[in-house]
């Protein structure tokens, strides 16, 4: 793989991580409620398959994504002023946390009601496949939305009709409180599949890299017409299901485990000559400190001045974010109705 | 062009007529294609326009509906058909979490020129989980529109206007209106979508009706008439806007109000018609508006009692006679 | 197998597709409206599993049901008068042809949305799993209904919790006038229950012996605590899907394949010496003539009079069906009442 | 025994009381078990009874509730959990369909002792597809009941009474009201389960409303009393059926109505309530009912917007205000 690319993926898993800890930190402040569903541990998955994207490519993802926008190129201030409510969210302050969407950069949205994000990717595939073009859809969803209906009805029509829709399962073994072996009776995602004749495989989920070169064969498969897939990526989410949820269900051992696995010491491992200082890595977040900081002491790292500049960068990045979502006004009622109002154009109603 | 026609053909023509203009616009459904669409609405169109754009579906509703929301985001124009309103019961997410409410959530960036077809109301003995209504659950929801034609022409319209709509529009199309006939004349100009038409003036009493029962309601006019009793017959076509204007003006010079709807009585449309005219024409009106409307049971299977629980022209012309009208 | 056993099957059969003959005939005159779906051509289904069952067995099934709560005993002429929707219906005329309901006989009722005999089968069977009791439950359904939402969610919590119940496809090829490679990307049902790690298997459902023997092995199993199990039945539906349908989207070749493997012949046929004559399968139905007269012409037929005497037990007993429909009175509008508000009892509502 | 107790608590203890007492009652759902719930209702239950009998389900909404209908039909007494009210739209086939007909369409043969416990409403900044309420959409279907709890006293009594009541019962419990403090008190009886309370007296005029804007309703009043206008505050406590008796009481004395909803005012609760008490108190009212309720648009995320969607104790006093009152 190109250096170049593992280096543009470090960076975003980078830039992840730290919007969503500054997500957390404003939120613990008060800077706005709701739910707030933050993706530390799985960084590699939304970086991994969406780089593997092209422009003409859509997602679909679900309430705990702005980690995915972020990293299709929606900017951190767009996001975090929606996270914000802000008039100068990416939804004008509409939406919030659960419910971004991009429509110049084909991000269909996230959903906040578990399963749908398969028919609304069905939909675009649907509709691809009746424009007849060299696009797909990359649709994301957890191991718990897998016992939605929607998950079965959906993946039914996507293989009767061949549509292109790669579906992708974000494992993370948790449904909120409650473990995989005790919401499925078949704990392998990938195998579920079968039922509908469409191929899929699993994949470690906290290695970008295979993420990445997985997602970019079957893309292109997608779009040459290879019909639908599914990759499931076995991940762990380090924080509780959302702010409101400690995680004290997990076995601290188990956590532990995963955090050791840390997607980001795992990618930067690829950049061999590029490890960052544990202090460094110390901003990143405390769950992989110490998995990193034993990486660089046994390998050494050589281009400690980019990685530093990368840091700084970001960490720019997110302070302007949080800056410009902070001093973005608040939407007016006005505004609220002609977001409501807007498909109604020059109709004539009555 | 003025011609004699039924229900069903003009919702046939109508979609003809679109998909023939716009190639984004495609049909789906289950048996919308091979079969040629339970109630007839889609014949001719598989052989014509091939089986991706009159698309058959499995029995998933949901996501069959949610498919269509999905196209419609990105341009595409699909008209859904749920077989029967019934059914919808298991596509609500998609109808009102997903269609109704993406326009707004995202701040206005997407359309969603949707279409969603369901016949329903009481037929003939099709006993409780098929003789369902269901606007009173759709009127609720901020961002739905809901038309509710009751004669082919206004079938026509209203179902090419849908189609043509940026917003997510419910077509419910009753059941026993598909073989009914009615002229459609091409050549005059549509009515807007959602305004309210005036089937019959009259001067002492406002009947608002929609959809099969505004029939029902203009029978009883009729008989009314030959009493004296000079009704006006509102059919408010769409449920969603309300035209309260053609409502209101109407009752300034009737001042009495019967609402008459198959729906149960109890937080049925009725409600909210009754609620809204009385709030603006309280001084209007001499005496208590009155709904006719279904009872609060479901469906009985057996053909009399099925008859009985929904207003018949008989319990119309009883409530309109319980008025004290000025001689 | 017992020769009893057959001849008891046998006779079930024959009964079935008069009754159903008759209800057509009686739909056609007028006698009620409404939808009515047939099931002449699937009787070796209902008849060979509900045979296999116990008294404390529990059967839940679609507006396709008739059938199925003859043989599980409810008495014809109640059935009947439902269909006429009169007061001595099994439901008092409120329910109809597609809800028969049986709370004696646990027949737990017909469903006439598609998907809905999945969680109501589940929700018993959580009921003897909580009491702790040898009994099983039989949830029938049909090759179109397996692509609801509610099949997947259900058979997952069924296997998750080893529920009692044994799922039962009646794949008669068609949802309505949609056949099955157009509604399902895997038309082997039985392979879906994988994706739930629950067994299956296929047989041919025209034969009314194997699905017995089958059905009788696996309800032991599972009132043994063995789990859900499914059990997917090859069949085919002479008629069209109800009476409004005449069937015409179906090859006329097709059609005729499978009269030819009419079920009840296949039945005949094991009772060896028992082959009724030409003129008396004439009154069973037009499309098993052929065949039954060839297999009789072939193997002679010895118990003549035994079935002769089956058959006119069977005209009575339906002639006597329609009778007492036709006499029973209509429901009154307080009885309507009285069915609805029937759970209130003693309770004070306000 | 008296006692303060949160809203929670008298949720939870009511179900831990008829856990004990009676074995057919179990309760299911999302997270119910091993984590405790996610409003806390269910905390010690797991442990105490054990996971067949607080069973966390996967997210499957309308087959657990659809198990739910099945396991009552046996004779089973299932409390299902379904996690917010905003899922139940995946649940209306199993709830609609189900629960409300399978009783009648059986000809009285099956009883339907299931309840169906659903958090909602307008929270803190949980958006459009997180805000709901569906309470005209379960009032309109015959069959079902309707509890709207708002202390924990009638959190208490309704949730026990519902699990002992043989018919389908929704119990709507308002999201912002869990960690709300009341008495409790045990030792009194309860009021029937859909009795509606006067909460406060007054001879002004009335103010009906539910849930978590009966409270808002009477903060409403307090401030009113300080100008003078004296308003009487029911709490109807239930959706399905209404105590009309106790609203049409207050009619006739006060001769004015307001009605306060959460829910989005077109085609919302209020309407089938103002709805009604015109049509049987029309000569009673001095003037035009009127409906203070949420507006008609998917609930924003935006703070201030979402608060400004709802009404608040002003915009029911400024509706007061308004009325021209006998001094
Ligand atoms: C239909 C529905 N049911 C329940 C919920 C509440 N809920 C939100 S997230 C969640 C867990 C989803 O788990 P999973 O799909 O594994 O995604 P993860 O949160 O682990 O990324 C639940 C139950 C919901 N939002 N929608
Ligand atoms: C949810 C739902 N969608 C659609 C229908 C209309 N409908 C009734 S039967 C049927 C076909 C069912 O096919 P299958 O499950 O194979 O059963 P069969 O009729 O062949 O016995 C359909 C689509 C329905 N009743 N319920
Ligand atoms: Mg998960
Ligand atoms: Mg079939």
């Amino acid at each position: 793989m190109e250096r170049e690319q593992v280096h543009k993926m470090l960076r975003d898993m980078l830039r992840a991580r730290a919007f969503e800890e500054r997500a957390a930190e404003e939120y613990s402040k008060g800077s706005f409620a709701g739910f707030l569903h933050l993706y530390p541990g799985e960084e590699a998955v939304a970086v991994g398959v969406i780089h593997a994207t092209e422009p003409a490519d859509y997602i679909v993802t679900t309430y705990r994504e702005h980690v995915h926008a972020l990293v299709r190129g929606t900017p951190s201030k767009a996001i975090m002023a929606e996270l914000f409510g802000r008039r100068d969210g990416i939804c004008k302050g509409m939406g919030g946390s659960m419910h971004l969407f991009d429509a110049e950069r084909r991000f269909m949205g996230g959903y906040a009601i578990v399963g749908e994000t398969y028919p609304i990717a069905i939909g675009v595939g649907y509709a691809i496949l009746l424009r007849n073009l060299p696009e797909a859809v990359i649709c994301f969803f957890g191991d718990g939305a897998v016992n939605q209906g929607t998950f079965h009805e959906s993946l039914n029509m996507a293989a009767l009709w061949r549509l292109p829709v790669l579906f992708v399962c974000e494992n993370n073994h948790y449904q909120i409180g409650t473990e995989i072996h005790r919401h499925s009776a078949q704990t392998d995602v990938y195998k579920r599949a079968s039922a509908y004749n469409i191929p899929s495989e699993k994949i470690n989920g906290m290695d970008v890299l295979s993420v990445y070169s997985t997602t970019e064969r079957l893309l292109k498969q997608i779009r040459n017409g290879g019909g639908p897939y599914l990759l499931e990526l076995e991940t762990y989410r380090f924080r509780g299901h959302s702010m409101a949820d400690p995680g004290t269900y997990r076995p601290s051992v188990e956590v532990h485990s995963f955090t050791s696995q840390d997607p980001i010491s795992i990618a930067a491992h690829e950049l061999e000559s590029s490890y960052p200082t544990a202090e460094e890595i110390a901003k990143v977040g405390p769950d992989c400190i110490t998995q990193l900081t034993e990486q660089a002491q046994q390998t050494g790292h050589l281009l400690e001045q980019d990685l530093e500049l990368i840091k700084k960068d970001i960490e720019n990045e997110i302070d302007a974010a949080v800056d410009f979502a902070m001093n973005s006004p608040e939407p007016t009622m006005d505004e609220c109705w002609l977001c409501f109002q807007n498909n109604q154009r020059a109709e004539t109603l009555l | 062009m003025h011609e004699e026609i039924l229900y069903w053909q003009a919702l046939n023509r109508a979609l003809d007529i679109a998909m023939a203009k716009d190639s984004s616009v495609f049909i789906l459904g289950e048996d919308v294609g091979l079969f040629g669409g339970t109630y007839r609405v889609t014949e001719g169109l598989y052989s014509k326009y091939g089986e991706a754009r009159v698309r058959d579906t499995p029995i998933s509703e949901n996501s069959f509906t949610g498919l269509g929301v999905g196209a419609a985001m990105i341009g595409m124009r699909p008209v859904v058909e749920i077989m029967t309103v019934n059914f919808a019961l298991l596509a609500l997410d998609a109808i009102i979490n997903m269609a109704a409410k993406i326009p707004f959530m995202s701040g206005g960036q997407y359309a969603m020129p949707l279409v969603i077809r369901m016949p329903g109301g009481v037929a003939k003995q099709l006993a409780a989980q098929h003789s369902q209504r269901l606007e009173h659950t759709m009127m609720n929801v901020p961002g739905l529109r809901i038309a509710v034609p009751s004669t082919p022409q206004d079938a026509f319209w209203q179902f090419s206007q849908a189609i043509e709509s940026d917003d997510p529009i419910i077509l419910l199309e009753h059941e026993l209106l598909y073989f009914t006939k009615g002229v459609l004349d091409s050549s005059i100009e549509a009515l807007p979508m959602h305004k309210a038409q005036v089937r019959r003036k009259g001067k002492h009493l406002t009947i608002i009706s929609y959809s099969k029962h505004a029939l029902v309601s203009l029978q009883a006019a009729e008989q009314l008439a030959q009493q004296g009793i000079d009704t006006e017959v509102i059919d408010l076509r769409s449920l969603s806007p309300i035209d309260w204007e053609t409502c209101i003006e109407s009752i300034q010079r009737t001042h009495r109000l019967i609402v008459v709807e198959e729906d149960c009585k109890f937080a049925g449309a009725g409600a909210e018609i009754v609620s809204e005219l009385t709030e603006r024409c309280f001084f209007e009106l001499d005496e208590a508006p009155i709904r006719v409307a279904g009872m609060n049971i479901p469906t009985p299977f057996n053909a009399k009692l099925e008859a009985a629980s929904i207003p018949q022209v008989e319990d119309i012309v009883a409530a309109a006679q319980g008025f004290r009208l000025p001689s």
